[in-house]
């Protein structure tokens, strides 16, 4: 069976050379004192007529002279015209990205991966769960769901961040949290809040099953910090959510993106192909090592 | 498919056919010997081609995919980039005296960077390289291709396969269009015969890949691996010294506004291999590496590619610095 | 099987008795690995002491396990060791990696390792193991040679023209492929983080090109200079058989020469790099 | 100034680049008084600040040859002098030990330097830099080392 499938997947081979493609900055969005947004547009607008993806997918960063980085595409395909990405700076190429402002050109090459089941999701009730620099993919296929909204059934959104500055999209959270059709539910770490803070105050875990979300044709999708992850799966579960019905994205160091460079390796799966969204049920069987 | 024949070549075949291949432009690769170390280079007077010799310390895997290899270059302008595809397209190659188990190993290479996506610098060498292996008249102690499938007389991966005779002369069996192509260099001076090669050397088999197939789906939590591990250093010579593996790394190199981004080779045994920039590691211990390179080969390779990604050099064996052949650790799962 | 000789059977009495004492956790030594060279070995159980040998097949360094991690979890470590390795340990020693009160030294008396001999054996002058907890063995040969032939093999290159010596060494370490088998066989490379994954700023390119490898080569060359105790590891390991040793003793020569001083000849000695006088020579210096 | 540059530019052109690196006590006050007080001496040497020659990493240097230098010069406080006692001792030392090892793998050692020039020695400075600028210019581009090559990049 396996052999079948790469013999098929070899009549249709994508040619791949490594060459990014140019894109330019034209904004730059200081999130959190070390996270930064950026919208990119294609410097060649044939490339950009071209260019598709899906929630979920993610592409390969260039800073130049400093090298490539995986990072999720942040915004939705929905909004057509751009991409956006959000970077956390923790090393070379990070601080080399968070360097660069409107007018400069970074490398692009993607999109890789897979996505959201967006099919699967139709008429579900979706609870969205993330966790730090963790809302960039989600935000991706929030966006997406609420710009279908007729789509799908209850859309509920539970992010957490350790402190309040540490939360990201924080204008954006506020457009959710006014929409009458999106339940949108904050929180941060014990210590974390400020004064003015008027949203909840709590691990996301804790959170979570105070909120009691009902499992019921509910489709949970997380992302966030690995400790996160661990307790609002253990959470899922109590409230009755079976591991099939939460996804995730696993997180795994890339070079190439497209399934060569075995980095990114965990069991016979490929992060870069077969991921990065998983089902929990499949991320289950998997050797624990992401 | 073509019908490829079998020729009777004679003495000085070598020689010919690799100047009439070096007059045509074309890179040929020979063994050479060099402070005590076989590899595969050119340019070099053909006297220097060792006599029985086991192996080259670097397998065919390095001309297709070079240790360090440039994927593009750039400059920076103010506000733009420009983008420049590295200096010139792959050179026409022919390696001759590469062994069967080094030529076999190609076909997983293919497998790896021609699925779904084709790895362009490794498909266009790939095109351009033909591949002629000196079939194997002796086995070492540390080889083990019959107990991964092949043999010492594997044609798999090889355009022509060589059987040479005690007088200097050969038997060359065709198995591609680019070895009949090879063949033709030669001229007259090839004859087709019906003469069949001479016996393998025996290769003992020295472990059941089955087995440890099904050993690896059960043990992944086993202190085997802590045991097995402590000896190694987590340096990187088995893996660049194979055949088959093929990780790499991609780096960005710099002088003020200009650069290349290289393909670097790279190995999971390394403890900064899957290390995320915030410090969390998914493979923090030498165990766990040394799990996954087995796991790798044995196991995940197998349930992807449909075949294990060994071929049995040995060379894993001979290279390691503290005797960690991978062929014990096999050894000890197989008799578990 | 080749007849148990009475070193060996000593070394394992020794290595049973540091077990059962509760001395020791573990017993690093060698053994017999798929019937060629000896191999490491970890001894937990008093009675896998059995396992344990001596023989010319010796000839590796395991000072290189006591900084490593996975190792040190396991307990407190004895350790088998020839007088050159003894000299790696003096300088973990006064590096602090490792205490000698978490060691238990079974020391070998020792009249040469590797077939043929290393050349280190050639001019050795530690083959009587001083400050171990215990020695094993009788009292060894004295060594062939004389220790002027420490540095002759360095000589034979300083020899040369200085375009000669560059294209020996461009030849030499243009062969590299960047394995870190040297580094990480090394006793005294036991760096967290070595220079070369360092990525801000990169001052080691990673890329096996002669740049990146010349300046991993000196790079690597001044970490253990006044440390490198010439055990010839890194030059054994090397896949690609890149004289690797010529680069250490090269500057153990110079450290001596300079300074007067030889690497782990004692754990109290104070390293070339963190001492100074003022009337170091300086040549050349405007 | 110009007199001396002219004086000594070969046909094609072609200025030796000198990376300096200079202790901020000695040589760089000395580097500065020689400024003040208008000696002369060329303009091919690069200045780099550090807080001492201690401070000077031998990785300093060779990224300096990696990216172009024909030459390095350290300079630092005359033993004994050391604003923090002894690290001019520890630069003696390690520094000597790169030219040496340079010198073993044949990368030619004249292309290393060191000096002592303190606060009050410009004129010492700008005879330093006259005499290793003469030096570099004798000894031609340092085309053996292996800095970056790139293709030109075409727009």
């Amino acid at each position: 069976m396996k052999t079948d499938a790469t013999a098929a997947a070899k009549r249709e081979l994508i040619p791949l050379d490594y060459r990014p493609m140019k894109m330019r900055v034209i904004a730059a969005t200081q999130e959190t004192s070390d996270v930064k947004t950026f919208r990119l547009e294609f410097c060649d607008s044939g490339e950009g007529e071209r260019f598709t993806y899906k929630p979920g997918q993610f592409g390969l960063y260039s800073a130049f002279g400093s090298g490539e980085a995986t990072f999720c595409i942040a915004s939705s395909p929905t909004r057509k015209g751009y991409i956006e990405c959000s970077v956390k700076r923790v090393g070379k190429v990070t601080a080399e990205l968070h360097a660069r402002n409107t007018g400069d050109v970074v490398g692009f090459r993607g999109p890789y991966g897979n996505w959201f089941p967006l099919d699967r999701m139709q008429g579900s009730n979706l609870l969205f769960i993330g966790g730090g620099i963790g809302l960039a993919p989600l935000r991706s296929v929030i966006w997406n769901c609420i710009d279908c909204r007729d789509q799908f059934a209850d859309i509920s959104i539970l992010y957490g961040a350790r402190t309040v500055d540490d939360l990201v999209y924080k204008t954006e959270l506020q457009e959710w949290k006014k929409m009458q059709d999106v339940q949108t539910t904050c929180t941060v770490d014990p210590g974390g809040e400020t004064p003015e803070w008027d949203d909840q105050v709590g691990f996301v875990p804790t959170v979570l099953e105070s909120m009691n979300p009902s499992p019921e044709n509910t489709i949970a999708i997380t992302c966030g910090p690995p400790i996160m992850i661990k307790f609002v799966l253990a959470g899922l579960t109590k409230l009755g959510f079976s591991l099939d019905s939460i996804y995730t994205t696993l997180e795994n160091r890339m070079k190439c993106g497209v399934g060569k460079c075995g980095r990114c390796n965990v069991g016979n799966k490929y992060v870069c192909k077969d991921g990065p969204v998983f089902r929990c049920s499949e991320i289950a069987e998997l050797p624990q090592e992401f | 498919m073509a019908e490829f024949k079998t020729y009777q070549v004679a003495a000085g075949w070598l020689e010919s056919v690799a100047g009439a291949l070096r007059e045509a432009k074309v890179d040929v690769l020979v063994p050479c010997e060099e402070d005590g170390c076989v590899d595969l280079r050119s340019n070099q007077g053909l006297q220097a081609l060792p006599q029985g010799y086991l192996n080259t310390v670097l397998p065919v895997k390095r001309v297709l995919m070079p240790a360090s290899e440039v994927l593009l270059e750039y400059e920076r302008q103010s506000s733009d980039i420009t983008l420049a595809s590295p200096q010139e397209p792959a050179p026409e190659t022919v390696v001759i005296g590469c062994r069967p188990c080094d030529a076999a190993a190609l076909e997983m290479l293919d497998a790896v960077f021609e699925w779904d996506y084709e790895d362009v610098p490794y498909a266009e060498r790939r095109r351009r390289t033909t591949i002629v292996s000196f079939a194997c008249t002796e086995a070492h102690p540390t080889c083990f291709c019959t107990s991964v499938g092949g043999s010492p007389h594997n044609s798999a991966g090889s355009d022509v396969l060589v059987y040479s005779k005690s007088d200097g002369g050969a038997l060359m069996q065709v198995l591609t269009e680019k070895g009949a192509a090879f063949i033709g260099k030669l001229g007259p001076a090839a004859e087709p015969t019906d003469a069949g090669p001479p016996a393998p050397p025996d290769v003992p088999e020295k472990f059941d890949t089955k087995k440890i197939k099904a050993w690896l789906d059960e043990n992944f939590e086993s202190d085997f691996w802590v045991d097995v591990s402590l000896r190694c250093l987590g340096c990187g010579a088995c893996s660049y010294v194979c055949p088959t593996c093929h990780c790499f790394d991609i780096v960005d190199e710099s002088i003020w506004n200009r650069g290349q981004r290289r393909r670097n080779w790279d190995c999971c045994s390394f403890a900064l291999f899957t290390k995320h920039a915030s410090g969390h590691n998914p493979r923090p211990v030498q165990s766990a590496r040394c799990r996954q390179r087995v796991m790798h080969k044995f196991k995940y390779f197998p349930e992807r590619f449909g075949r294990v990604a060994c071929v049995g050099c040995g060379r894993c064996v001979r290279t390691c610095g503290v005797g960690q052949g991978l062929v014990s650790i096999l050894a000890a799962m197989d008799k578990k | 099987m080749t007849t148990v000789t009475s070193l060996t059977r000593s070394l394992r009495e020794a290595a049973a008795q540091a077990l059962t004492s509760g001395e020791a956790a573990v017993v690093i030594g060698y053994e017999l690995n798929d019937g060629e060279a000896a191999a490491p070995a970890f001894v937990r159980a008093p009675e896998d002491a059995e396992r344990l040998i001596f023989d010319e097949s010796c000839f590796g360094n395991l000072a290189v396990y006591l900084a490593k991690e996975e190792v040190r979890r396991l307990g407190k470590l004895a350790i088998v060791v020839k007088g050159c390795d003894l000299r790696a340990i003096n300088v973990l020693l006064r590096e602090n990696v490792v205490s000698r009160d978490d060691l238990l030294l079974i020391g070998v008396r020792c009249s040469g390792v590797g077939r043929p001999a290393l050349r280190k054996c050639s001019f050795c002058e530690v083959r009587d193991p001083e400050g171990c907890d215990t020695v094993v063995g009788d009292p060894p040969e004295p060594p062939p040679t004389d220790p002027g032939k420490r540095y002759a093999e360095i000589e034979a290159i300083e020899e040369l023209s200085m375009e000669e010596r560059w294209a020996y060494w461009q030849k030499q370490l243009g062969k590299c492929i960047r394995c870190y088998a040297c580094r990480q066989v090394c006793p005294l490379c036991y760096c967290k983080r070595c220079i070369v994954e360092k990525s801000t700023p990169q001052w080691v390119e990673t890329s096996p090109h002669l740049r990146g490898n010349i300046a991993w080569n000196i790079a690597r060359g001044l970490h253990l200079t006044g440390r490198c105790v010439s055990c010839g590891e890194c030059e054994r390991v090397c896949p690609m058989k890149i004289p690797l040793g010529s680069l250490g003793d090269k500057m153990a020569k110079l450290v001596d020469e300079w300074y007067g001083f030889r690497s782990g000849m004692s754990a109290d000695e104070k390293a070339p790099f963190t001492a100074w006088s003022p009337d170091d020579p300086e040549p050349g210096i405007l | 100034m110009s007199s001396y540059k002219q004086a000594s530019e070969d046909a094609s052109g072609w200025q030796p680049r000198i990376v300096a690196f200079l202790c901020n006590w000695c040589s760089y006050a000395g580097a500065d008084l020689a400024g003040v007080s208008r000696f002369e001496y060329p303009t091919n040497v690069r200045i780099i600040r550090v807080p001492c020659s201690g401070r000077v990493d031998p990785m300093f240097v060779l990224k300096s040859f990696e990216r172009g230098a024909d030459m390095v010069l350290v300079s630092g406080c005359h033993p004994g002098d050391c604003h923090y006692t002894t690290g001019n001792y520890h630069a003696r030392r390690k520094l000597l030990a790169l030219r040496e090892m340079m010198s073993f793998l044949g990368i030619d050692p004249r292309r290393f330097k060191m000096s002592w020039v303190s606060a009050a020695e410009g004129s010492k400075w700008s005879a330093v830099i006259r005499q290793i600028t003469d030096e570099a210019r004798s000894l031609g581009p340092f085309e053996s080392f292996p800095t970056f090559t790139l293709q030109e990049v075409k727009k």
